[in-house]
């Protein structure tokens, strides 16, 4: 009996991981698609910048959402006019903007992703604004102390973080904390120069704020699959 | 007016001039004849210019430095005066 | 030839800003009767955005957003909507730049024809600028040697 | 040169100085300049132009004909380093040039 | 006198940067420095006007919402006209610049330096 | 439309159709020129309605946007203005028509632009002269000047090192110019001229207003290239294309110095410029020396277009002696002298250019002969240096002769001694060369018998080019033998009743 | 005297005129064409101006304005008698002359023919313009013209050293020009008209500080065409250029101008009482006497031909200015008639002289023994030609010399009768040699003993002109009635009736 349910629910666990095992190849397939794509696109920088894959449907999309973005919670608040004069006025130069920049702000990405990505980042800032509290007391401990003892030193360390835009809300983050400053991102490694040792070691061995920065950029995800993919090989070698 | 502010922006705009005219370093001299461009548009906010300023912080601070670097960019970085 | 830096902050930051900037562009030509700025303004901003391309991607990938034809175009559009207002008073039977005309055209009154004949004028002015700081950048950036094809 | 200039600039610094002497005092709201033409913009410029801002008005209207220049000059300054600057275009603009 | 020099401030800043810009164009060798010494000429000029256009005690030239049907009191706003011929005047100085920075480049491309007696010498040289 | 609509056409279609070469020429390259040569023909026509509105109905106000004038900008037609209207966009006109060949053997990819800023040149000098407005005249003045520096900048070895010394030079002009204005604002506190003119003579001993003046003044003869402030001139007109050349040289410094006589004569008063202050003594003076200098000059050079610009020199010094002369018979000659210069230095100029043209050759020395290979061409040129000389019954014969009798109405008996010797300087240095041009080659090989020659193939310039050339040397003979007509129904107009 | 308006004085002028272009255009290549021209022109003129003779006999005066040159100026031509006179002479050798050229250019086989005889024709236009003049503007006008006319015939040979003389001609005439210019300048500034007033016009008008300035100006300035002695020095230099030129130089246009511009000042503008009252006349007559006893000398000195010649002329025309200075009836009789027969025989010196060197390449004195046998119709004439000017009786310049020395008896100056006779003496001397080596010396090696003319084009016309030489010093008043028009001439001067 025991061993049946064990069987049964094994079975059941192994349709639920062949199902997520599919998925995920899948995934892997259409990520390796886009890498594939992305590489092309790299050798040609123009198209990986201002033209993305899935053209035809996500400048649709890109348009009306940089378009949302733009008009809404930036010219409004702006103009400060509603009448029906300056609000056409806002609609046509927000229209003409997304036109001309609609690849700028958006590339690559769906829209059921946008919501997650701005909830998350809007989660995301509070949680910066309290590191940045924290370095601050810290910085301010060493630079009242009486030895005032730094110790600078640029600190380089590889990053998991893929996309841009993940990259750069990374190196901001860390340029915002006082204490460290980003120097250059190359090659997937982040040059640091950063005041003294636990702030070093902090970024270093830490890590939080990068995996937070990849939770808000769904970079995470693909962590994930890798781990599912893991579980799919043991999985194998059971079998 | 609020005259001590605008004794401090004048003596700013003053040295940042003289600076400007006496860097060796081209680059850096027109970093600073941006700088000059920032602080006579901080002279023309506090004297009611707002328009003036607004196009003097575009052009002077903002066009004008890119300009003087692409060119400088483009010749000699040193000069002996 | 172009200062490029191939630098992903740079890249991403102006990808960002650029959009922003463009709008806030807009908006300065769109209220210089309320609020300080104009076409000059604007038009400077605009073109800092190109310019801000110019700097992160490089000359040729900003010459793909806005070409040299599409700046020339720009440019003498910019002109010929100031001086063709203009001449559109003219030709209502007012004198040059007689926005007063206007009534005949739009039906608002006075006042507000002019506060019209100045936006259209403004618009003119913006796009005009924005193209020439953009031609300038783009010449002085090359230098007058014909860039090299990578 | 230097001592040139340093003459040149002393004699035209020692002018303005001169000059200077029967400038108004800073700042005097009724100076000559503030009273004779100045004041019909700021009343009119809402009445007149529908535009409070009272510089665009007067840029864009009252002056427009200089703005129209001043536009000119920027247009004659791109044309000029386009003519000083530009070298023959590559690729694919040759076809129709 | 003390208080003639301190009523008329701007005025002696003005003169002293339009001193400083005319040195530098009339004394200085290298071109771009020229140009520098031009950009604060015209700046210092601009200044001059500003100064022309400031009263004491006014606000800055954009009607407030009670003043706009014809009760404004010029008193109470700046001067604008001369701001006006400024914006003109900065748009000038902005294409001047260009121009003058276009034909440095082509001086470069040529002699391959800025420096203007250097110029002078490899013109002789060549005979032109 | 009525006629008054001319005074603003006259600038608004050169101004239009430069932008309109820009757009269309992209596409269409051949378009550029006749788009120009309609705008300029256009604006010729235009010119000469507002003179002959001038002539029958008299001074033109035309108010831009309706606003009234010390509010807003407006135009004023005179006849001061109206005779330097028709000059300028006839001699533009004429130019434009040569310049075809000369521009596509030049600068050939850089037609488009060259048209644009051709004619954004002339409708910033035509906006100069028609304006009313001083801030006007500074926004235009900077029209033309940055549309000057490309033009010469473009030319060739020279060319860049030239247009940036023009580029500082012009620039402090234009600097000190709009300084001026700015002083006279500041205790007047209006920019237009008529308005200005009747609130000045209550502030003629304000300091303010006399530094203004003097600014005004050093900063109109910087652009005019008046003698001691020349240093920009030669090497700018001798290295611009030669169409550039032939369109700055008689229209820029002409433009500067009626901008000279509007500041003397109509903005001041002829009693404060004469009277109250010695500036019209100190011009003369000034512009004597520059004769002297720019004829001296003249005969040291062996580049012809060097050659010319010197002799510019020496012409405006000319000018500007005959308004420094301050009489009525002075003030005639100076504003004849305008007239008949502009149509022999741009003869002069064509002439150089199109020797440029067919031989790629300057030097004054090389010329052996080239009556044969280009008679037509060399006929205009003699023509025009004669009237250089001031032989009559050409043009310039007659605003020296004027000149001599304002110098003799003033009893300045220097000034006439000047002026005769100028002349005779200026007979040296065009000798020199219709000498050379009328001289065939080798002269060693002549022998007593007559000699043979070798025969020299008739090569005469394209007609787009000559005709033009014509058209103006015979201006310059019109202008002389009608003189009388243009001074009895126009200048006489122009110069200020109180002479 | 009544005045008759009538287009005929333009025509006079304009029919050269417009024979220059047609020349020009006819060019090398139809050589008989250009020619015709030349004749036809030359022919029209002659009647135009002989047409005009009886009119002026009648007393009454031709006028035709042209147009209005400035301001109560105007460019006019006035046919009266003194006028006249000068016209008759240059139309009539103008006919000789064409032929004579055609002749000495054929047979030289001379290059640019054609810019020769354009500048021949313009020279002549300008001539009669310069006759006909009716103020002193339209004179210089003329004058100038001539100057630069005149240019391109005396560089002809386009050898250094004609280019130098061609140099140091424009140089003299130009300067003089110039002086001219400031001395009308000023006449107008001083009485606001230039008009030629029989008897002067200067009365009551300036200083005579003022006034003697003028005189020495005016004086000074034709004076370098006439060959006053300080200023004579182009005249020699300019022999290298071809004999015709020099005929026409010395004989008839130029220096004639000269002369007939002197004659104009000192008779029509300054006027006898001026003169008189101010006692100008005796410091002038001294001032050209030297003239006529120096270049009498150094004619003796030079072995030259045509230089020799030349001097002569520096002597003769002198003379003719001294007959208008003593400023006696009889000898501004003799002074104008001087001019008018002086130029007949001097042509025929010169023809004679050319048709000399194209037939044997001789220019030296030294070089003609015995040549009047070779050539007997030529020194025929030369010998006429010779006697006229010193005086010998049946040939014309007897006459003339006659009324001179009545003139200085008139005068009461016995000075200057000794000068007119010493010249006389002189003019012995420096001629009779010749003739005496031509006939009586034995012929050099290279002499053909036997007849063997110049071409016929050449020596027809010097014989003509010999015989209207010895024609006139018959008969005075044969045909155009050259003494007749010379005696109203005086009397309107010296305010006389008619008759």
């Amino acid at each position: 009996m025991e061993v049946t349910v064990l069987i049964q629910a094994t079975d059941e666990a192994f349709k639920i991981i062949d199902e997520a095992r599919n998925r995920a190849l899948d995934v892997l397939n259409t990520s390796v698609k886009f890498t594939a794509e992305a590489k092309l696109l790299e050798e040609r920088k123009i198209q990986s910048i201002f033209k993305g894959a899935e053209r035809t449907k996500s400048e649709v999309l890109s348009f009306l959402a940089t378009f949302a973005l733009l008009f809404f919670p930036f010219w409004m608040p702006l103009s400060g006019y509603f009448d029906v004069f300056h609000l056409s006025i806002g609609v046509g130069c927000c229209a003409l903007v997304a036109y001309i920049s609609h690849d700028l702000l958006f590339v690559n990405v769906r829209l059921g992703d946008m919501r997650t990505i701005v909830k998350r980042f809007f989660a995301y800032i509070p949680w910066l604004i309290y590191q940045i509290y924290l370095a601050n007391i810290h910085v301010l401990k060493i630079v009242l102390g009486p030895k005032m003892p730094i110790n600078p030193q640029i600190i380089r360390f590889k990053t998991k973080l893929q996309t841009d835009i993940s990259l750069v809300t990374f190196a901001n983050s860390i340029t915002l904390t006082p204490g460290t400053i980003t120097i250059d991102i190359k090659d997937g490694e982040y040059y640091v120069h950063a005041i003294d040792e636990a702030v070093a070691y902090d970024l270093l061995y830490g890590g939080e704020m990068e995996d937070r920065v990849a939770h808000v950029f769904m970079e995470a995800e693909h962590v994930y699959v890798q781990d599912v993919l893991d579980v799919a090989r043991i999985y194998g070698a059971l079998r | 007016m609020i005259l001590p502010l605008d004794l401090i922006l004048l003596l700013f705009v003053v040295i940042t001039g003289i600076a400007a005219l006496q860097i060796k370093d081209l680059l850096g001299a027109t970093i600073i004849l941006g700088s000059f461009s920032f602080f006579m548009c901080l002279i023309y906010t506090e004297m009611g210019a707002v328009d003036v300023a607004f196009t003097e912080a575009c052009v002077g601070a903002g066009v004008g430095t890119v300009l003087f670097i692409a060119a400088v960019h483009k010749t000699k970085r040193r000069s002996k005066d | 030839m172009i200062i490029t830096y191939e630098d992903i902050i740079i890249k991403t930051l102006t990808r960002v800003l650029a959009p922003f900037l463009q709008l806030y562009a807009l908006y300065v030509i769109a209220h210089g009767h309320y609020s300080p700025g104009g076409g000059f303004q604007g038009g400077v901003i605009l073109a800092a955005s190109f310019i801000l391309m110019v700097i992160s991607f490089g000359l040729d990938t900003a010459r793909r957003r806005l070409s040299e034809k599409a700046d020339i175009i720009f440019l003498c559009l910019g002109l010929l909507i100031y001086s063709g207002t203009g001449a559109l008073c003219l030709a209502l039977g007012g004198n040059f730049l007689d926005y007063s005309q206007l009534v005949k055209v739009f039906p608002v009154t006075v006042a507000k024809a002019r506060a019209l004949g100045i936006l259209f004028v403004e618009t003119g002015v913006g796009f005009g600028v924005m193209a020439v700081m953009t031609s300038l950048v783009y010449d002085i950036s090359t230098g007058g040697l014909p860039p090299e094809r990578e | 040169m230097k001592v040139f200039a340093l003459l040149t600039v002393i004699i035209t610094g020692v002018m303005l100085v001169y000059g200077a002497e029967d400038f108004p005092k800073w700042g005097d709201p009724n100076q000559p300049g503030s009273v004779h033409v100045a004041p019909r913009y700021t009343q009119g410029t809402y009445i007149e132009a529908g535009t409070p801002n009272i510089v665009t008005s007067v840029v864009a209207d009252y002056r427009g004909y200089d703005t129209m220049g001043e536009t000119t000059v920027i247009f004659t300054a791109g044309m000029a380093c386009i003519l000083m600057l530009r070298k023959k275009k590559r690729g694919e603009g040759e076809s129709n040039v | 006198m003390f208080e003639y020099i301190v009523s008329k401030y701007n005025y002696w800043v003005y003169i002293f940067l339009m001193m400083l810009g005319l040195y530098g164009m009339i004394g200085k060798k290298n071109l771009v420095k020229k140009l520098i010494g031009m950009n604060i000429f015209q700046v210092a000029i601009i200044l001059f006007y500003i100064s022309i256009g400031s009263k004491v005690g006014a606000s800055i030239p954009i009607l407030t919402a009670e003043d706009l049907h014809g009760s404004a009191n010029p008193l109470h706003y700046m001067n604008p006209l001369p701001h006006v011929l400024m914006l003109t005047a900065i748009v000038v100085g902005i294409a001047t610049t260009g121009v003058a920075l276009g034909i440095i480049i082509m001086v470069y491309n040529r002699y391959k330096t800025l420096a203007e007696d250097e110029i002078l010498e490899i013109r002789k040289k060549s005979g032109v | 439309m009525t006629y008054e609509h001319f005074a603003v056409l006259i600038v608004i279609v050169p101004l239009m159709s430069a932008f309109a070469v820009a757009l269309l020429g992209w596409f269409k390259r051949w378009a550029c020129y006749p788009l120009t040569l309609a705008a300029l023909f256009v604006s010729f026509i235009c010119s000469l309605g507002i003179l002959n509105t001038v002539i029958s109905k008299g001074t033109i106000h035309y108010h831009f946007g309706g606003w009234e004038p010390p509010w807003g900008i407006e135009y004023v037609v005179d006849y001061l203005n109206g005779f330097m209207l028709v000059m300028l966009s006839f001699i533009a006109l004429v130019v434009a028509i040569y310049s075809k060949r000369s521009i596509e053997q030049e600068i050939p990819e850089k037609i488009v632009p060259y048209y644009s800023i051709f004619l954004l040149l002339v409708a910033g000098l035509i906006g100069i002269t028609v304006t009313g407005d001083l801030f006007n005249v500074f926004v235009f003045l900077e029209i033309a000047s940055l549309a000057a520096y490309a033009l010469i900048a473009v030319g060739e070895d020279g060319a860049p090192m030239a247009a940036f010394n023009y580029v500082i030079m012009g620039t402090v002009g234009a600097c000190f110019y709009y300084l001026g204005i700015g002083y006279v604002y500041i205790v007047t506190g209006s920019l237009n001229m008529a308005d200005l003119s009747q609130l000045l003579p209550n502030l003629y001993h304000n300091k303010a207003v006399l530094v203004g003046f003097a600014l005004f003044t050093v900063g109109i003869a910087v652009k005019m290239g008046l003698f001691p402030l020349h240093v920009w001139l030669p090497d700018s007109y001798t290295y611009a294309p030669s169409v550039t050349s032939a369109v700055i040289a008689p229209m820029f410094t002409k433009v500067m110095a009626y901008l000279m006589v509007r500041i003397f004569f109509t903005l001041f008063k002829p009693y404060f410029s004469i009277d109250l202050i010695p500036i019209t003594q100190i011009l003369t003076w000034v512009a004597a020396g520059g004769i002297i200098a720019g004829s001296i000059l003249a005969i040291a050079q062996t580049d012809l277009k060097r050659m010319l610009a010197y002799s510019s020199i020496a012409n405006i010094g000319y000018i500007v002696l005959g308004i420094g002369l301050a009489n009525r018979m002075g003030l005639t000659g100076s504003l004849l002298h305008i007239l008949n210069h502009a149509f022999m230095k741009g003869t002069l100029f064509l002439v150089a250019g199109g020797i440029m043209y067919k031989m790629g050759m300057r030097d004054i020395t090389q010329f052996r002969g080239l009556h044969k290979k280009m008679p037509f061409t060399m006929g205009t040129f003699t023509i025009a240096a004669l009237s250089m000389i001031g032989i009559p019954p050409t043009g310039g014969f007659f605003s020296k002769f004027y000149l001599v009798l304002g110098a003799i109405d003033a009893r300045q008996w220097a000034f006439i001694v000047v002026l005769l010797i100028s002349s005779l300087l200026n007979a040296v240095y065009f000798f020199r060369i219709i000498e050379n041009a009328y001289l065939e080659p080798p002269v060693t090989a002549y022998a007593t018998d007559g000699g043979t020659h070798e025969e020299i193939k008739r090569d005469e310039l394209p007609l787009s080019m000559l005709i033009p050339t014509l058209i103006l040397a015979a201006g310059v003979v019109l202008l002389g033998i009608f003189n009388e007509r243009i001074i009895a129904f126009i200048i006489r107009f122009a110069v200020p009743a109180s002479f | 005297m009544e005045i008759v308006y009538s287009i005929k004085p333009l025509l006079a002028v304009l029919v050269s005129l417009i024979a220059a272009p047609l020349i020009l255009l006819t060019g090398e290549r139809q050589k008989n064409l250009r020619e015709f021209w030349t004749i036809l022109a030359a022919v029209i003129k002659f009647s135009i101006v002989v047409s005009m003779v009886p009119l002026v006999l009648d007393g009454k005066i031709i006028e035709y304005t042209i147009l209005p040159i400035a301001p109560g100026l105007l460019l006019q031509l006035r046919v009266e008698p003194f006028g006249m006179v000068f016209a008759l002479l240059s139309s009539t050798l103008w006919i000789a002359t064409s032929f004579y050229s055609i002749g000495y250019m054929r047979g030289l086989n001379e290059h640019a023919q054609t810019r020769y005889f354009f500048a021949f024709a313009m020279c002549l236009s300008s001539a009669i313009g310069i006759a006909f003049s009716a103020n002193l503007l339209t004179l210089f006008v003329f004058y100038e013209i001539l100057t630069i006319s005149t240019w391109p015939l005396v560089i002809h040979k386009e050898t250094t050293e004609a280019v130098r003389g061609g140099r140091k001609y424009l140089l003299y005439t130009l300067t003089g020009g110039t002086l001219i210019l400031f001395s009308a300048a000023m006449i107008y500034s001083l009485t606001g008209t230039l008009d030629f007033t029989p008897g002067g016009f200067l009365a009551g008008h300036g200083t005579p500080a003022m006034l003697t300035l003028l005189l020495i100006t005016l004086i000074l300035g034709f004076g370098v065409k006439a060959g006053i002695m300080p200023m004579h020095e182009w005249l020699p230099t300019a022999m290298v250029a071809p004999t015709p030129v020099s005929a026409l130089l010395h004989a008839v246009a130029v220096v004639k101008a000269g002369v007939f511009g002197c004659l104009r000042v000192i008779l029509y503008v300054f006027g006898p009482k001026v003169l008189t009252d101010l006692q100008l006349w005796l410091p002038l007559a001294y001032f050209v006497s030297f003239t006529i006893l120096a270049a009498g000398l150094l004619a003796l000195g030079q072995d030259h031909l045509k230089r020799r010649l030349a001097f002569s002329t520096v002597n003769c025309l002198s003379i003719m200015i001294l007959g208008a200075a003593l400023l006696s009836k009889s000898s501004i009789t003799g002074g104008i008639l001087h001019m008018a027969f002086h130029g007949f025989m001097k042509i025929t010196l010169f023809f004679c002289a050319g048709a000399i060197y194209v037939k044997t390449h001789k220019e030296y004195v030294s070089q003609l023994d015995g040549l009047g046998r070779q050539m007997p119709l030529t020194f025929g004439a030369f010998t006429i030609g010779a006697m006229g000017l010193a005086g010998v009786p049946p040939v014309n310049g007897f006459i003339s010399k006659w009324f001179l020395c009545l003139g200085a008896l008139e005068a009461k100056e016995i000075v200057f009768l000794v000068v007119l006779l010493f010249s006389a003496l002189l003019d012995v001397a420096f001629f009779f040699p010749i003739i005496y080596k031509a006939f009586f010396k034995k012929p050099l090696d290279d002499v053909n003993p036997h007849f063997d003319e110049a071409p016929m084009f050449m020596v027809v016309p010097l014989t003509v002109t010999a015989i209207i030489s010895v024609g006139l010093g018959i008969a005075p008043d044969a045909v155009v009635h050259f003494f007749k028009i010379t005696t109203l001439a005086v009397n309107s001067i010296l305010g006389l009736g008619a008759g």
